[in-house]
């Protein structure tokens, strides 16, 4: 029963701040409504008995990823524009497609849709069983190529972000004395034929 | 007690509003971008529940590698955003109609 | 001597690869060495059909000269050559009429000199190609690949409004071929390649048969072109060039007639004899309705245009009402006539209303105007070319003793076996045909000198004399005496026949 | 045989050569020998022709023979051949004869003119092309002969093309023409659908087989032969200018006169008189076209001649009397008096030729005015074209013992003793065309030669008599113009065998010509018994009138033609033919044309073809704004795609 | 827990990849500014040689290998040596561009090396995984590169669009691929054909709407209506360089992952997704050619087809046997080599600070380089379909696959949508042949390789249309095993 209240308590507030991130008018309160939303489903992720994850998802989403949000939308001190939010005229349009592909996905997951597994309820692992571990086992030896392929992807990351906001030379304010000394005067001394007043 | 169905209905409801968030915000583009992560989100529960419910841990590892991905994918999509607004002084969704037709 | 040369292949390649060698001569400092290039080479083509004709057996239907290579093999696909009687003309045709068309523009085009030649050398062979092609997919493959130096003709060196004319034809003749293709595909189905020869023993149910006969009809129909998909000649024919509306007439129209002996008939006999009469009908507008449009133009080139339609008419005629000759005496042997008639037309047309363009580009290249009434008591001026114009309008108007009388004569003559209605309408065409011509002739080539321009106009320069010249004694030649063409297709035709009248239900 | 094959290919070939000759090096040769070639040929293909008439007619040989395979379809196989029997060569003795004395005549005639080799070319080949159509043995060669003197004609009327008239002439001659031959040639394809042959011998052979079996639409009497020999006969109406299809030949007077003479007076305007004759042994089994020629010829002989009267231009008064006689031959053919027909074509050949030509020294000497009003006198300064002229007139007019007396005479006769429908009608009309012919034949007569001059001062001074080469023809051709007639009225028409033998073919119920022959006892009779018929009274009457009305009482026409408006009007405008031409044909073909046209430019090409361009165009311009840049609406887009294809595959 | 070591020779073009990427870089941070052109060399000797290798691999055996996410077959490897080498021409032609356009160029090779690997990875993908990972791996380089113009305010704006749209997109790919695997128990593309066959706990719904969803996500990358709308903006938006890299070698890491997921994975489904995609193959024929027809802008009308002929290929899978699969991997490759070519000689007439961009900029390019104009000519025949080139083979063996299994009336729609799509290409012809130039200065492109790779380029596409046989018989083989 408790694992059920927990279950609807985290869920109602997983949705409740999933709509409120996306209804914000402010970045920063969106971006809190998203921890909130992580933190939400990292207890339903611990109901489900992936521990390992929803610590993961903490550490790094909570941890490192939204304070990347945070920091962007401080540096570029966005808020200010995004206050005139208003919703237009075809919202119920798509709010209307957007219910209805969620009916058909409840739908399809109805119980009798999902087979076996529709009936079965959560199990509980073992006492000896440790989410961690047996990530940990599969991931260095099964899924060794795509760790690798995972480490390749952050490299990527890195690298593209560099390139993207790296800027130009030209705004480096680096003295460069070899250009200093071939400086000649015709570079630097213009002289003009004014042409006198009358 | 919980079933599986419940977990799923939460992820397809989550994935909905992601969708819905990217289609009705029309100011704020990092809103978009958080409205990705709430999709992935709903995806890694989708992942975390059949995993469980199947109790095979493979679709755990899979959403491992979700997250790996995700956080890249934040990283460039914060970039391009920063150097976009660098250069509109921008992130309004509705400005980013010069391609169009 | 001669038989172990790919005679029918180096037809083909022969121009291609000359084309491409002349489109690499230069630019337009260097345009003599490009004619050059490009008159030899059509001249060594002209050279190869001598011994395709003199070895040309024609006491047999079957396919001669016969190459066959494997090409794509995964699709069935062959490369495969070969004539009989009705193919064998046509490829000397086009040879001749290349040969022809290049000294006619030895000075006209001063403009990329070296891309015009090349572009008429290579859709030469892709001409030749057509006519040669026993697969069906090479055949579709030279028939689509001519479209795009025909593109190229009548949108770099055409009149005013050439860019309209030319997309108009591409995309025209690309429509109607398109369902070929499929069609074309299905009989693949069918059988175990593309060959045309298995095509035509292949078992057909009267609807598929009815749908394939559509899918070519309408690429052989705009090709033609028939009423009412003709709309696209006038345009284009206006705008080309004088060579190019040359190779319109001479060549191109006749690849949709040769398309429906070739493919139609012997494929679908059972839906070609099914809507026959509505084919007749669709000649039969072509042949009055066609020839009165033509009288109210006021463009040379567009007049000829349009009497070429009407011209085209009487071949679409003469290939269909076969069916109800048939279903009337039963006799295979009264089809003959007018089928035969329809094999001459096409030659006879290839030559007269060529020569006729010819004619026009003549005149368009002193006084830059293809209106009638900017012309007038030419005769005057040009009296050698008037005398020529007037032999090709004759043989335009199928006066006896000109080309241009057999063919239609022997459609009239045979279709009456048909039914004398019939006969009532293509006879038409006698009065028509002069209405349209002689007025023609006679607004721009009689009365007085009217404006200073005609007054300024010399007679005929060499390249255009030994051209005309060529072109008229073919047009007499064929007039006096024809059976020299018909004892080449004579066996062929009644092979065509037997093929066509076969049912393959 | 051969030999007779050979000479006749000579006789062809001969005027061909002459027209290459003059014509492909027309302005390399000199005039002298452009003349000289085509003369001399000419002549050696009126000998040759001449000698051929012997072999023919006085030692009854004949031959009909192949000369080369023009093509070979299916079981069909068409020839170029000959056939020359009596027919074929007194046609040809006829057509050299004129050809020759046309070409003498012409050196004087076009003396002047820039076109002189071209003048030459072309009427050599004329000559060949009517001597290809009289020798033909098979339908397809008379065909190509047809046609081929229809565009020498053609050639010549435009002759000078700096004309517009001349121009409008010849074109409207070329198409009156094709109008015939699109009726021709639908005849000759009914032949081959019917006889499977277009030679003469095996469809001659096969005619009473088809003419009781076939009908041509199944439950009605209109026997194939009828409609055969209707549109054949269409051919013949364009070509002989039989009404309605007549309004080319006035207007061919544009030609140079020589050409008048031959081609519209002697020769090509006869071919279909020829061909009613050669093709006899068809006609005779169709009853119901034997009335229809017979009606349509007597109509023209009377009608086109009262056009004559009220016209001014001196060859087109005799050009309107070419019709008039035309008529006087097809009503001969259509009672089956073919041996008739034949005789007043080779008279009128004869005299006709005569007139036009004297015509044409006469207008020579007006320097090129045509125009009756402005001539009057001219028999003192011109005695050799006035006696020449008037014997022609009088052998029109079918005094006796002139030629024209026995031929026409001889119609006039066949017509009244025939039972075929509209007979009467055809006899009451020939017998008032001959007073016709005299008044106009007389009128122009005297308009031109007797009375005052009315041209002005200074021309008066220069009309003199034509140059020999002139007259000669002149002369020459009235020789035949007067004892012809005499000399071949018995042999041609009631000897047995008579010069045409066996080449024509009557049916004994129709033979009327058989039946005269048996009252027939010498030309010399025949004079004296014209006094008691109406027809030679009748022409007396009309000569004697035009005397009163144009020498006598000159104030008398201007007063008939107040009185009698009406007529007047109607004559003046010819029956209104022109007016309608013009007005339907004309007007109406190119209003109609235009529309066409327009419909073809509009409805396919612009709202078909283009309409589809631009259709396709405007769902581009249309859908291409869906594309609206916003990423909320390419994101809804996806979602909609996304759904559709969810909901459709789900349930399904 | 027993663990083999999984043999690692069959990803060798992956570590080439990989090793080389990381040298490039290393020697791209300690080079001077001056030398950095060697960057340039390195890199194409890394396309190159690793193409080599992918041509000496070529007719081994297929090899499965890292647990079942790896395969190399005959189909990996010639997706991967068109893709290194469509790769190595992009990079030939936007050289100068680079150059000359102030691009960081160091960033830019490494990003497309890192595209390059992704690309691979994702072809030689076995499980859903990797799939994913590849897809990611050649996505995240192109977003960033798109962007790396500095000073072009709408490069940016494809950017995110196009980064928006494809994480959209990956999120339907995964969202699908976590209800396959609820369905299969296993993302494990063998894994999941032998549950299939066995069908158990595979449950119907829940496979199509994985099948659905995950369609999406693939269509998406190969751009296909209605997943399409990113095409014409990020074709338009990008610099001229990068509109060449996208428009070539990720069509055929999208057909991969297309066919991977369908052909291989979901083969079962047939009956589903052939209605799926006839459905968005209709849908993309009619949208790209219509709405091609009125642009102005030459890389938009390009984009439009780009549409369009995705659609064709479509063709060739919806026919559904070996022989369409091969007709339509021949396809895509065809439309690589010319899309390569039209791009190209965009890329190339760009200057420094002008784009080449508008359709009438080609005007009077005959007088002005008449080669070049030539080989866009040929090029652009080609795409029009019209033989003999490639894409007229391309077609009709498309074509030819769907008719042998008896579908009939849609090559027959697909024609008439081809006929409308001939409408522009001859558009571009037109305004380079018949239209006079803006400027009379002829076109001189200043380097060698340049010129050889467009004439080798332009030539391929004219002389793959006269013997096709090689490649149809490689296509042919890559299905058949």
């Amino acid at each position: 029963m408790i694992e059920k209240l927990i279950f609807y308590v985290f869920a109602a507030l997983l949705i409740g701040s999933a709509t409120m991130v996306i209804v914000s008018r402010q970045s920063v309160r969106a971006a809190f409504f998203l921890i909130v939303a992580f933190c939400a489903s990292a207890v339903l992720w611990m109901l489900l008995s992936a521990e390992f994850l929803a610590l993961l998802l903490i550490f790094v989403y909570v941890g490192a990823v939204m304070t990347l949000f945070m920091f962007v939308v401080m540096m570029l001190n966005l808020d200010q524009e995004s206050l005139q939010e208003k919703f237009v005229r075809y919202l119920p349009f798509a709010v209307l497609l957007v219910a209805l592909m969620v009916g058909v996905l409840v739908y399809a997951m109805k119980p009798g849709h999902l087979g076996e597994l529709g009936l079965a309820i959560s199990p509980h692992p073992s006492a000896d069983y440790s989410n961690t571990k047996a990530l940990g086992l599969l991931l260095y030896t099964h899924y060794v190529y795509a760790f690798e392929l995972a480490a390749v992807i952050l490299l990527i990351a890195i690298v593209a972000a560099i390139g993207l906001t790296h800027r130009e030379k030209s705004r480096n304010k680096r003295q460069r004395i070899d250009a200093q000394l071939a400086a000649t005067k015709a570079d630097r001394l213009q002289i003009l034929q004014l042409e006198a007043e009358k | 007690m919980v079933t599986l169905t419940d977990y799923l209905i939460v992820g397809a409801i989550l994935f909905g509003l992601s969708l819905a968030g990217m289609i009705i915000n029309r100011k704020n583009l990092i809103i978009v971008l958080m409205s990705v992560e709430l999709m992935l989100l709903a995806v890694n529960m989708n992942f975390i529940a059949f995993s469980s419910f199947l109790q095979d841990p493979r679709g755990q590892i899979f959403v491992f590698f979700i997250l790996a991905v995700a956080a890249a994918e934040t990283a460039i999509g914060l970039a391009i955003l920063i150097i976009l607004f660098r250069h509109r002084q921008s992130i309004n969704v509705t400005d980013l109609d010069t391609l169009k037709g | 001597m001669f038989t172990n040369i790919p005679l029918l292949s180096l037809i083909i390649w022969v121009p291609v690869i000359g084309g491409m060698v002349c489109m690499f001569a230069g630019d337009d400092r260097k345009a003599t060495r490009a004619r050059c290039i490009a008159l030899f080479t059509a001249f060594i083509n002209l050279m190869l059909c001598i011994p395709l004709y003199m070895q040309f057996d024609t006491t047999t239907s079957n396919m001669q000269f016969v190459e066959n290579i494997d090409w794509i093999a995964k699709f069935g696909v062959h490369y495969q050559l070969g004539v009989d009687g009705i193919s064998v003309l046509m490829v000397i045709l086009s040879t001749i009429t290349t040969f022809l068309v290049v000294i006619a523009s030895w000075r006209p085009i001063k403009k990329n000199v070296a891309q015009y030649m090349a572009a008429f050398l290579i859709m030469q062979g892709m001409m030749v190609g057509v006519f040669e092609a026993l697969d069906a997919i090479l055949f579709y493959v030279f028939w689509e690949g001519m479209l795009i130096p025909m593109y190229l003709c009548i949108g770099m060196w055409g009149g005013s409004r050439r860019t309209y004319a030319s997309i108009k034809f591409f995309l025209y003749t690309f429509l109607g071929s398109a369902l070929m293709l499929i069609a074309l595909l299905y009989l693949r189905t069918k059988t175990e390649d593309f060959n045309l020869l298995s095509f035509y023993a292949v078992k057909l149910t009267m609807t598929e048969q009815i749908y394939i006969f559509i899918a070519f009809l309408l690429a052989f129909s705009v090709k033609i072109p028939m009423w009412p998909v003709h709309t696209w000649l006038p345009d284009a024919h206006t705008e080309a060039p004088a060579g190019g509306s040359v190779v319109l007439a001479a060549l191109m129209l006749k690849m949709g007639i040769y398309g429906i002996l070739r493919f139609s008939m012997p494929i679908t006999p059972d839906a070609s004899q099914y809507l026959a009469g509505f084919m007749i009908v669709l000649s039969l507008i072509a042949i009055v309705y066609i020839a009165i449009v033509a009288i109210g133009q006021t463009d040379m080139k567009r007049l000829i245009a349009y009497s070429s339609v009407a011209h085209m008419g009487f071949t679409t005629l003469a290939c269909f009402v076969i069916y109800k000759i048939i279903a009337k005496t039963g006799d295979l042997h009264d089809a003959y006539l007018t089928l035969e008639g329809g094999m001459v037309q096409m030659l006879s047309h290839a030559f007269s209303t060529g020569a006729m363009f010819l004619g026009v580009g003549v005149l368009y290249e002193r006084l830059h105007s293809r209106e009638i009434n900017a012309f007038g008591g030419v005769a005057h001026k040009m009296p050698l070319f008037a005398a020529f114009f007037m032999l090709f309008a004759l043989a335009n108007v199928g006066l006896p003793g000109t080309s241009g009388f057999v063919g239609e004569f022997l459609i009239i003559l045979g279709s009456f076996k048909a039914s004398y209605v019939i006969t009532l309408f293509a006879a038409s065409t006698l009065v028509l045909s002069a209405t349209y011509t002689l007025w023609l002739y006679k607004r721009v080539f009689f009365g007085p000198v009217t404006t200073k321009g005609v007054e300024a106009m010399h007679d005929l320069e060499m390249p255009e004399y030994t051209v005309l010249a060529i072109l008229a004694f073919l047009v007499i030649f064929i007039g006096v005496y024809p059976n020299a063409l018909l004892q080449v297709f004579h066996a062929s035709i009644g092979h065509l026949l037997e093929l066509s009248t076969t049912s393959k239900l | 045989m051969e030999l007779l094959k050979t000479l006749s290919l000579l006789v062809v070939i001969a005027p061909l050569v002459g027209a290459a000759g003059a014509g492909l090096f027309c302005r390399q040769v000199s005039k002298q020998f452009a003349h000289r070639l085509t003369i001399a040929l000419m002549g050696f293909s009126l000998i040759l022709s001449l000698y051929v008439a012997c072999l023919v007619i006085g030692q009854d040989q004949s031959y009909e023979g192949v000369l080369y395979l023009w093509g070979q379809s299916g079981k069909l196989t068409l020839n170029v051949g000959f056939l020359i029997d009596n027919l074929t060569a007194c046609m040809m003795v006829t057509v050299t004869f004129v050809s020759f004395l046309v070409h003498i005549y012409s050196i004087g005639y076009m003396a002047e003119d820039g076109g002189y080799q071209r003048f030459f070319s072309y009427i050599s080949l004329f000559t060949f092309f009517m001597l290809m159509l009289v020798t033909a043995n098979n339908f397809l060669q008379l065909f190509f002969g047809w046609e081929g003197v229809g565009l020498a004609s053609y050639l010549l009327i435009g002759f000078w093309f700096n004309r517009e008239s001349a121009n409008q002439g010849s074109f409207k001659a070329f198409l009156v023409n094709r109008v015939g031959d699109f009726g021709f040639v639908v005849g000759i394809a009914g032949v081959l659908g019917y006889f499977g042959s277009l030679d003469y011998i095996p469809v001659f052979a096969a005619i009473p087989g088809v003419a009781e079996a076939n009908t041509l639409i199944p439950g009605t009497s209109w026997s194939v032969i009828s409609f055969i020999g209707f549109f054949l006969f269409v051919g013949a109406m364009a070509k002989s200018a039989q009404m309605p299809l007549h309004v080319w030949l006035p207007e061919s007077m544009e030609g140079p006169t020589p050409i008048s003479a031959l081609i519209h007076a002697a020769t090509m305007v006869t071919a279909g008189v020829f061909m009613v004759a050669r093709l006899s042994p068809l006609y005779q089994y169709t009853p119901s076209m034997q009335s229809f020629i017979l009606i349509i010829g007597a109509t023209g002989a009377l009608f086109t001649g009262l056009i004559a009267i009220v016209q001014n231009d001196i060859k087109r008064v005799v050009a309107y009397s070419t019709l008039s006689q035309l008529g006087y031959m097809m009503a001969a053919a259509g009672v089956s008096a073919y041996a008739a027909s034949i005789f007043h074509l080779m008279t009128h050949a004869a005299f006709k030729a005569l007139l036009f030509l004297g015509a044409g020294s006469v207008i020579l000497a007006m320097h090129h005015d045509q125009d009756l009003r402005h001539m009057g006198g001219l028999r003192k300064q011109m005695p050799i074209t006035y006696f020449t002229f008037l014997i022609g007139t009088l052998a029109l007019c079918a005094i006796p013992p002139f030629s024209g007396f026995f031929s026409k005479d001889a119609i006039i006769e066949a017509v009244h003793s025939s039972q075929i429908g509209g007979a009467s009608y055809a006899y009451v009309c020939v017998v008032l065309g001959s007073f016709v012919t005299a008044f106009y034949s007389f009128r122009a007569l005297f308009l031109a030669f007797h009375g005052e001059g009315r041209m002005s001062h200074e021309a008066k001074h220069h009309v003199k008599e034509s140059p020999w080469v002139v007259w000669l023809p002149l002369v020459l051709l009235a020789i035949p113009s007067v004892i012809q007639g005499y000399m071949m009225v018995g042999p041609m028409l009631f000897s047995e065998p008579s010069y045409l033998g066996n080449s024509i073919t009557v049916l004994t119920q129709n033979n009327v010509l058989m039946r005269m022959g048996e009252e027939f006892r010498g030309g010399f009779h025949m004079i004296l018994e014209s006094f008691g018929n109406f027809p030679l009274w009748f022409a007396i009457l009309g000569a004697f009138s035009a005397w009163i009305a144009y020498v006598k009482k000159p104030e008398l026409p201007p007063l008939c033609v107040k009185r009698f408006k009406w007529l007047y009007t109607i004559l003046i405008h010819k029956y209104g033919f022109d007016d309608f031409n013009d007005w339907f044909f004309v007007r109406g073909g190119q209003r109609t044309a235009k529309l066409m046209y327009q419909g073809d430019a509009r409805i396919i090409d612009d709202f078909f073809v283009n309409g589809a361009g631009r259709l396709i165009t405007w769902c581009s311009a249309t859908a291409r704004r869906l594309q609206t840049g916003y990423i909320y609406h390419y994101a809804f887009v996806m979602l909609l795609g996304l759904m559709a294809l969810l909901v459709w595959l789900m349930f399904r | 827990m027993n663990f083999t070591p999984p043999d690692f020779f069959p990803a060798i073009l992956e570590m080439l990849t990989l090793g080389m990427t990381c040298l490039v870089m290393l020697v791209y941070l300690f080079l001077d500014q001056k030398n950095r052109g060697i960057t340039y060399f390195l890199t194409q000797i890394t396309l190159l040689g690793t193409a080599v290798v992918a041509i000496s691999l070529h007719g081994s055996p297929e090899v499965i290998t890292f647990d079942g996410s790896f395969i190399l077959n005959s189909q990996a490897i010639l997706l991967k040596i068109f893709i290194l080498l469509s790769v190595s021409f992009v990079l030939m032609y936007s050289r100068t561009y680079i150059r000359e356009n102030d691009i960081l160029h160091g960033e830019f090779y490494l990003l497309v090396l890192f595209s390059v690997l992704g690309m691979e990875v994702l072809v030689s993908a076995y499980s859903f995984l990797t799939l994913y990972l590849g897809l990611e791996i050649f996505s995240l380089p192109l977003y960033a590169l798109i962007a790396l113009k500095g000073n072009k305010p709408v490069c940016q704006e494809a950017a995110i669009k196009y980064f928006i749209m494809g994480a959209i997109a990956s999120g339907f790919l995964l969202y699908g691929i976590s209800l396959i695997y609820g369905a299969c128990q296993s993302f494990n593309i063998h894994e999941i054909i032998s549950m299939m066959s066995l069908s158990i706990h595979t449950e119907p719904l829940l496979l199509t709407l994985g099948l659905v969803f995950m369609s999406a996500g693939a269509l998406f990358k190969l751009g296909i209506a209605p997943f399409h709308m990113w095409v014409p903006d990020v074709y338009e938006g990008s610099p001229n360089a990068m509109t060449l890299l996208i428009a070539t070698a990720p069509k055929l890491a999208g057909f991969a992952l297309l066919t991977h997921i369908l052909v291989e994975a979901l083969p079962v489904l047939f009956p589903q997704w052939q209605y799926l995609l006839i459905a968005v193959a209709l849908l993309s024929m009619a949208v790209g050619n219509i709405i091609a027809i009125v642009q102005d802008n030459i890389k938009r009308m390009l984009a439009y087809s780009s549409i369009a002929n995705m659609g064709y290929m479509l063709l060739g899978l919806i026919a559904g046997t070996p022989r369409g699969y091969g007709a339509a991997l021949f396809y895509m490759i065809i439309y690589v080599v010319m899309s390569l070519g039209a791009f190209g000689v965009i890329t190339m007439l760009s200057r420094k600070g002008f784009e080449l961009e508008k359709v009438d900029d080609f005007k009077g390019l005959n007088t002005r380089n008449p080669w070049l104009a030539f080989m866009m000519l040929l090029i652009l025949f080609s795409m029009a379909g019209v033989p003999p080139s490639a894409g007229f083979f391309a077609k009709v063996g498309v074509l030819e696959a769907l008719v042998k299994v008896n579908i009939v009336w849609l090559p027959a729609v697909a024609l008439v949508f081809a006929i409308i799509g001939a409408y522009y290409y001859l558009r571009v012809v037109k305004v380079m042949y018949f239209d006079e130039p803006l400027e009379k200065t002829p076109v001189i492109l200043e380097s060698f390789d340049t010129q050889l790779a467009i004439s080798i380029n332009g030539l391929a596409v004219f002389f793959l249309g006269l013997f096709p046989t090689t490649l149809i018989e490689l296509c042919q083989q890559a299905f058949l095993a």
